[in-house]
């Protein structure tokens, strides 16, 4: 009987912690959704909403009426967003969050929190978006989900160049790579930083696609410039032109969790140092710390990544974004692919130090 | 170089078929081709069971002679039987082709719109 | 002696002769009744299946188990050490193959009761239905290069002439013709390079060859011969001509075992190349010059050229199609080109000293993809199906509005876009997933291109769930109906089935996949259950 | 397709049996001499599209129809794998068999006298177990098979014509 309690211990804590991280990311996203709107206000010299704002928002949309055109397929339109939000936050549940390990991953086998998983989940929103615009049925609508096909498919290539050259870097046992097991996983990556792994080449080559990361954010949360598929003044609102109430709520968390998600990879991509290893602190204190420190970084890169380049740049056309993703940003991407690949060479060739062992930090 | 003769065959009959089937238009001479390609590999496989002065595998003839191998000869058949019934499948498909488009041109065959 | 024993000792045999004996037996029994000889299709079908499980549990139950069959006798070899009997010889391997064509078997033949009921000729129909699936069973269990080649040819008739089953279309003809000239110059290619593995060795059976195999000069001819004739068969680039054509023109549930038979062609090369070849693969080099080069690793990376051609043109014909079915045809091109991409770049190190783990994941990732291809690929031809059966409509351009009135097929649709195009929580993400994440040991690049087709892949079938199932409702689909339940129900068992395999990927892998790809690489118990004897 | 000339018809008339009767000895001498069951039921069916030639498919609509071809060809290929099948159901007859598919049970076999007394010589007609009896059914096959073959496609070359 022990071990039915045991599992049932086990099972209430995942289901705790996954409503936990649910109300994390739901609350820190539109915290940072206020802060955002506050800062760019002020950028454009207004006062800007208070940072409850968008609190607000959410519960004024969910005591609205649902609306279901005519022309819409009832039960896809329905599905998409709650898909969509569900996906969005399964994703928390494979990100290291501060100091705490990922929770889908399982002590002693991690196969879990995989970087394609990651890659593949982040596609589930941007794809129930685009299911839910074609099944609005409205034209405004279609337009939208054609768009936001054509910028996922855009913005995917430079990603995936960056998800696998950090991996291959980390997992190969060639050229410089530093031979890490399940070099995919999040874990692994968080563990084995990668800018200890690299030489002068290869800190070029990152720093190359940590700008390339940061420029594919807006397009991954659909913000200005890259926000063709909603463009406002345009079409409408595009892919969320025929939804209201709770699915157009539901789509607005998801964007919000969303914001969250994407500014954690990248801080457990190229950002995984924690504090407290520096205070020498243990057990709360040290969660503590490290779940400050992680917010700080996530607010950061919010800022850098959305905020500044939303406010400073107007939209593109589509076709400039998908030219901006194939030809300039892939470009650079593989620039970076090839720096990294170089730096593994001259290392094993002519001996060159490694960045992290001339400072002296390994 | 006499004994190589068959080889030689066998390469020229399997080019000579591989090119009607490759750049021939006519759709009965595809399928020459391809039943050219069958019988060379039928006759590297007959030229395989060949033995220097030996008699057809028959039993009751050959107790205390050299035969030529059965195996090849068995093969042979079952590919020969093959051919048939895909020389015959090709040609039937051919009469119905015929009947659609009313030519034997492989360009003009399948081209129509919906 | 029970009799469960008995048929399991039997198996091999009577997974191929009964489908062959229901096939014959079929025209006799139409002509008592049409219902019953549905019937008795479906459990001649049925019948094969169990004993397909039986066996499987038989060799799955002990590790690393061969089962030998051999016909008309009951030693492998007879007395003067002459191997000319034909042996069935099941291993991981095979026994993985058989399964895959166990389900679209079952699927198959459950689909055609409803699909094909308003055709003529059903008798001769499914006399070739059975006819094929039993040519499939042939190739995948064979241990004999001959009888290999009869099995192909075999189901190359047979499938031909059920692709231009539709006589009355000019299109399914032409198709059909096609198939047959790729397939039959194929199948003569292969039939070459027994010849001349046979005018060395003096020998049929795959085991036999394989421990006698030198690598001669003449066999890296007939290495070269055997792939190509394969390659053609299944269909990767550039040798892909007839397969949108054969995919798209024949009814559905003909494409379902057509896309079996495509992966027996493959496994045929796999198995040609890792056991019959596999133990000199390991060793040879060639010396030009100066240089040693490691004809393992030219091989391999011919196959990943191949490949990366086979994923980028099935793709981007993928994209601009605009056929449903075609469309699904070269999707299917892609998927068998991301399977020889791992192959490929196993090949390049499987066999290797210091590095055989990357190699051994990246042939995992590819026999898992065997399966997940075959019901993904498969699942959204019977949709296609479907959607014709329902609509008579296969242009994109006509169709729309679908998913109001024929719900269970959009979600059939739906499982089988995201599996297809390798997304999470469906079976094709587990494989792509092993496949990128050891194909970038080789090069990254190669994650990286099979990453964005993937994606790419994506986008086509969101087109297509678009332009077929959502938008404004079509006055003319009005009358459209959900069709009926024994198609709902083969898709249904499709669609579990990818399910739980995205579900349970670990287990599958473990219990399944590993076995195979154990066989594969261990070449030496393969051949040493045949010669062990003497 | 109608008929061709007297002459023709007359010669089939003569050749007709004799190529019948060289078939049916090839079908019959399969295991002992080049031939068999393919080879013989070929030139059975090559007889009988003789007749086709000479008399015109119509006429030979008239006595077969392509439906009793498909029986009889079912029949022969049902036979052929019987056969095979025997191999292993032999086991229900005799307990001690220990027998494969594709198992010639029939050769050495002391339980059943048919096959034991005769055939002692060396290329007797009965000295190959099942191997004949094979032969037959694949013949009967081949002749149904190839001769329905020959008919549908003059059948189809006469629906052609009549366009």
């Amino acid at each position: 009987m022990l071990e039915l309690e045991q599992i049932i211990r086990t099972v209430m804590i995942i289901i705790l912690s996954t409503v936990a991280l649910a109300f994390f990311g739901i609350f820190f996203g539109l915290i940072y959704k206020g802060i955002d709107r506050k800062i760019s206000a002020h950028m454009q010299g207004r006062i800007g909403p208070p940072l409850r704002q968008p609190f607000r928002d959410v519960g004024k949309l969910f005591t609205k009426e649902n609306i279901i055109p005519e022309n819409a397929v009832p039960w896809v339109f329905n599905l998409a967003p709650l898909i969509g939000l569900v996906g969005t936050i399964s994703i928390l549940l494979y990100l290291p969050i501060g100091g705490f390990q990922p929770l889908a991953s399982v002590e002693g086998e991690i196969i879990f929190g995989d970087l394609i998983l990651i890659l593949y989940l982040l596609m589930i929103p941007s794809l129930a978006l685009v299911i839910g615009g074609f099944a609005s049925g409205s034209p405004y609508a279609t337009v939208g989900a054609q768009r936001e096909m054509a910028t996922m498919i855009a913005y995917e290539f430079p990603l995936a160049i960056i998800i696998i050259t950090v991996a291959w870097k980390l997992g190969s046992f060639a050229a410089g790579g530093l031979g890490v097991e399940n070099a995919f996983t999040l874990t692994a990556i968080t563990a084995n930083p990668i800018w200890n792994a690299v030489g002068p080449l290869g800190l070029i080559g990152l720093i190359l696609l940590l700008i390339v990361l940061i420029v594919v954010t807006p397009a991954e949360l659909s913000k200005i410039p890259f926000d063709a598929p909603e463009a406002e003044t345009e079409i409408g609102g595009g892919l969320l032109v025929e939804y209201s109430g709770r699915n157009l709520a539901m789509f607005y968390l998801t964007d919000a969790v969303k914001t969250v998600v994407m500014a954690s990879i990248i801080v457990a991509l190229f950002f995984p140092y924690n504090l407290s290893p520096l205070f020498g602190l243990e057990s709360y204190p040290a969660y503590i710390i490290d779940f400050t420190f992680f917010l700080i970084k996530i607010l950061i890169i919010i800022i850098f990544s959305v905020t500044l380049i939303r406010v400073a740049v107007a939209r593109l056309k589509i076709d400039q974004i998908v030219y901006t993703y194939w030809v300039p940003l892939t470009l650079i991407a593989l620039v970076g692919l090839i720096c990294i690949m170089w730096d593994g060479t001259m290392m094993e060739s002519y001996g060159w130090p490694k960045i992290a062992e001339l400072l002296g930090f390994i | 170089m006499i004994y190589n003769i068959p080889y030689i065959a066998v390469a020229a009959l399997i080019l000579i078929g591989l090119y009607a089937v490759i750049f021939k238009r006519n759709l009965i001479k595809i399928v020459i081709g391809i039943t050219l390609i069958e019988n060379g590999v039928n006759l590297f496989l007959i030229t395989l069971a060949f033995r220097e002065g030996s008699i057809a595998p028959i039993y009751r003839e050959g107790q205390n002679q050299i035969m030529s191998l059965p195996v090849p000869h068995a093969l042979t058949l079952t590919s020969i039987v093959i051919g048939v019934a895909v020389l015959a499948l090709m040609l039937s498909l051919i009469i119905h082709l015929y009947r659609h488009y009313n030519t034997l041109d492989a360009h003009k065959i399948g081209r129509e719109q919906e | 002696m029970n009799i469960i024993d008995d048929i399991i000792l039997h198996s091999p045999a009577l997974i191929v002769a009964i489908p062959l004996l229901g096939a014959f037996l079929t025209p006799l029994v139409s002509k008592i009744n049409d219902k019953l000889r549905n019937i008795f299709v479906i459990f001649i079908v049925l019948f094969t299946s169990a004993i397909v499980l039986l066996l499987a549990n038989d060799i799955y139950l002990v590790c690393g188990k061969i089962h030998t069959y051999v016909f008309g006798g009951n030693a492998p070899i007879t007395e003067g050490g002459f191997a000319i009997r034909i042996l069935f010889e099941v291993d991981g391997l095979n026994i993985f193959m058989a399964l895959i064509a166990t389900i679209l078997a079952i699927a198959g033949v459950i689909y055609s009761w409803a699909f094909m009921k308003e055709n003529t000729g059903l008798d001769k129909y499914y006399t070739l239905y059975l006819l094929m699936i039993a040519g499939m069973y042939g190739m995948i269990l064979t241990g004999d290069m001959f009888n290999f080649f009869v099995f192909l040819e075999i189901t190359s008739i047979a499938s031909c002439a059920l692709i231009a089953f539709w006589t009355n279309k000019g299109k399914a003809i032409d198709a059909g013709f096609k198939y047959i000239v790729v397939s039959a110059t194929g199948a003569l290619f292969v039939l070459f390079a027994i010849a001349i593995l046979y005018g060395q060795y003096n020998a049929l059976n795959m085991a036999v060859l394989a421990s006698k195999i030198q690598f001669s000069f003449l066999d890296k001819i007939a290495l070269v011969i055997l792939i190509s004739g394969l390659a053609m068969k299944a269909g990767i680039v550039p040798m892909h001509m007839w397969l949108p054509d054969a995919y798209g023109r024949a009814p559905a549930s003909v494409t379902l075992i057509l896309v079996g038979v495509t992966q027996a062609s493959l496994y045929g090369a796999l198995r040609m190349i890792f056991t019959l070849y596999g133990g000199k693969l390991t060793t040879t080099m060639n010396q030009i010059g100066d240089v040693s080069i490691d004809l393992n690793l030219v091989l391999g990376i011919f196959i990943v050229g191949l490949a990366l051609l086979t994923i980028f043109i099935g793709v981007l014909m993928a994209l601009k199609e605009n056929n449903f079915k075609r469309m699904i045809a070269f999707a299917a091109v892609a998927e068998i080109g991301y399977m020889i991409l791992a192959i490929g770049a196993a090949l390049t190190t499987v066999f290797s000293t210091n590095d055989a783990g990357t190699g051994m994941m990246a042939l995992k990732g590819g026999v898992f993809h065997i399966l997940n291809d075959a019901l993904d690929v498969g699942l959204l031809f019977l949709v296609a199906g479907a959607i014709y059966y329902a609509t008579k409509e296969t242009s994109l351009n006509q169709l729309g509005g679908l998913a109001r009135n024929m719900k269970y097929t959009t979600i059939f649709f739906l499982i089988g876009l995201l599996a297809v195009s390798g997304m999470p929580p469906m079976n094709g993400f587990a494989s792509k997933l092993i496949i990128y994440e050891s194909t970038y040991q080789v090069n990254p690049i190669l994650s990286i291109i099979a990453i964005l087709c993937s994606i790419l892949l994506l986008a086509v079938f969101v087109k297509v769930f678009h332009s077929a199932f959502l938008g404004p409702k079509l006055p003319k689909f009005d009358n459209v109906k959900e069709v009926p339940k024994s198609m709902l129900l083969a898709m249904g068992i499709i669609a579990t089935i990818i399910i739980f395999i995205g579900l349970f990927p670990d287990m599958v892998v473990n219990y399944i996949v590993q076995p195979a790809v154990n066989a594969l690489t261990n070449n030496s118990n393969y051949i040493s259950n045949v010669i062990g004897g003497i | 397709m109608s008929g061709m000339s007297r002459i023709v018809k007359t010669i089939t008339n003569v050749a007709f049996p004799i190529v019948l009767i060289y078939g049916l000895y090839v079908i019959a001498h399969g295991h002992l001499t080049p031939g068999g069951g393919f080879q013989g039921g070929a030139v059975v069916a090559s007889g009988l599209a003789m007749l086709l030639v000479a008399y015109g498919s119509i006429w030979v609509i008239g006595k077969v129809k392509e439906k009793q071809l498909s029986i009889l060809e079912s029949i022969g290929a049902i036979g052929f794998i019987g056969l095979a099948f025997l191999g292993i159901l032999m086991v229900f007859i005799y307990s001690s068999f220990q027998g494969n598919f594709f198992n010639n049970f029939l050769i050495n076999q002391n339980e059943i006298p048919l096959f034991n007394e005769i055939g002692a010589g060396l290329a007797n007609i009965n000295t190959a177990g099942v191997i004949p009896l094979m032969n037959f059914a694949v013949g009967l096959k081949v002749i149904a098979g190839l001769f329905a073959i020959v008919l549908v496609m003059a059948y189809a070359t006469r629906i052609k014509e009549g366009k």
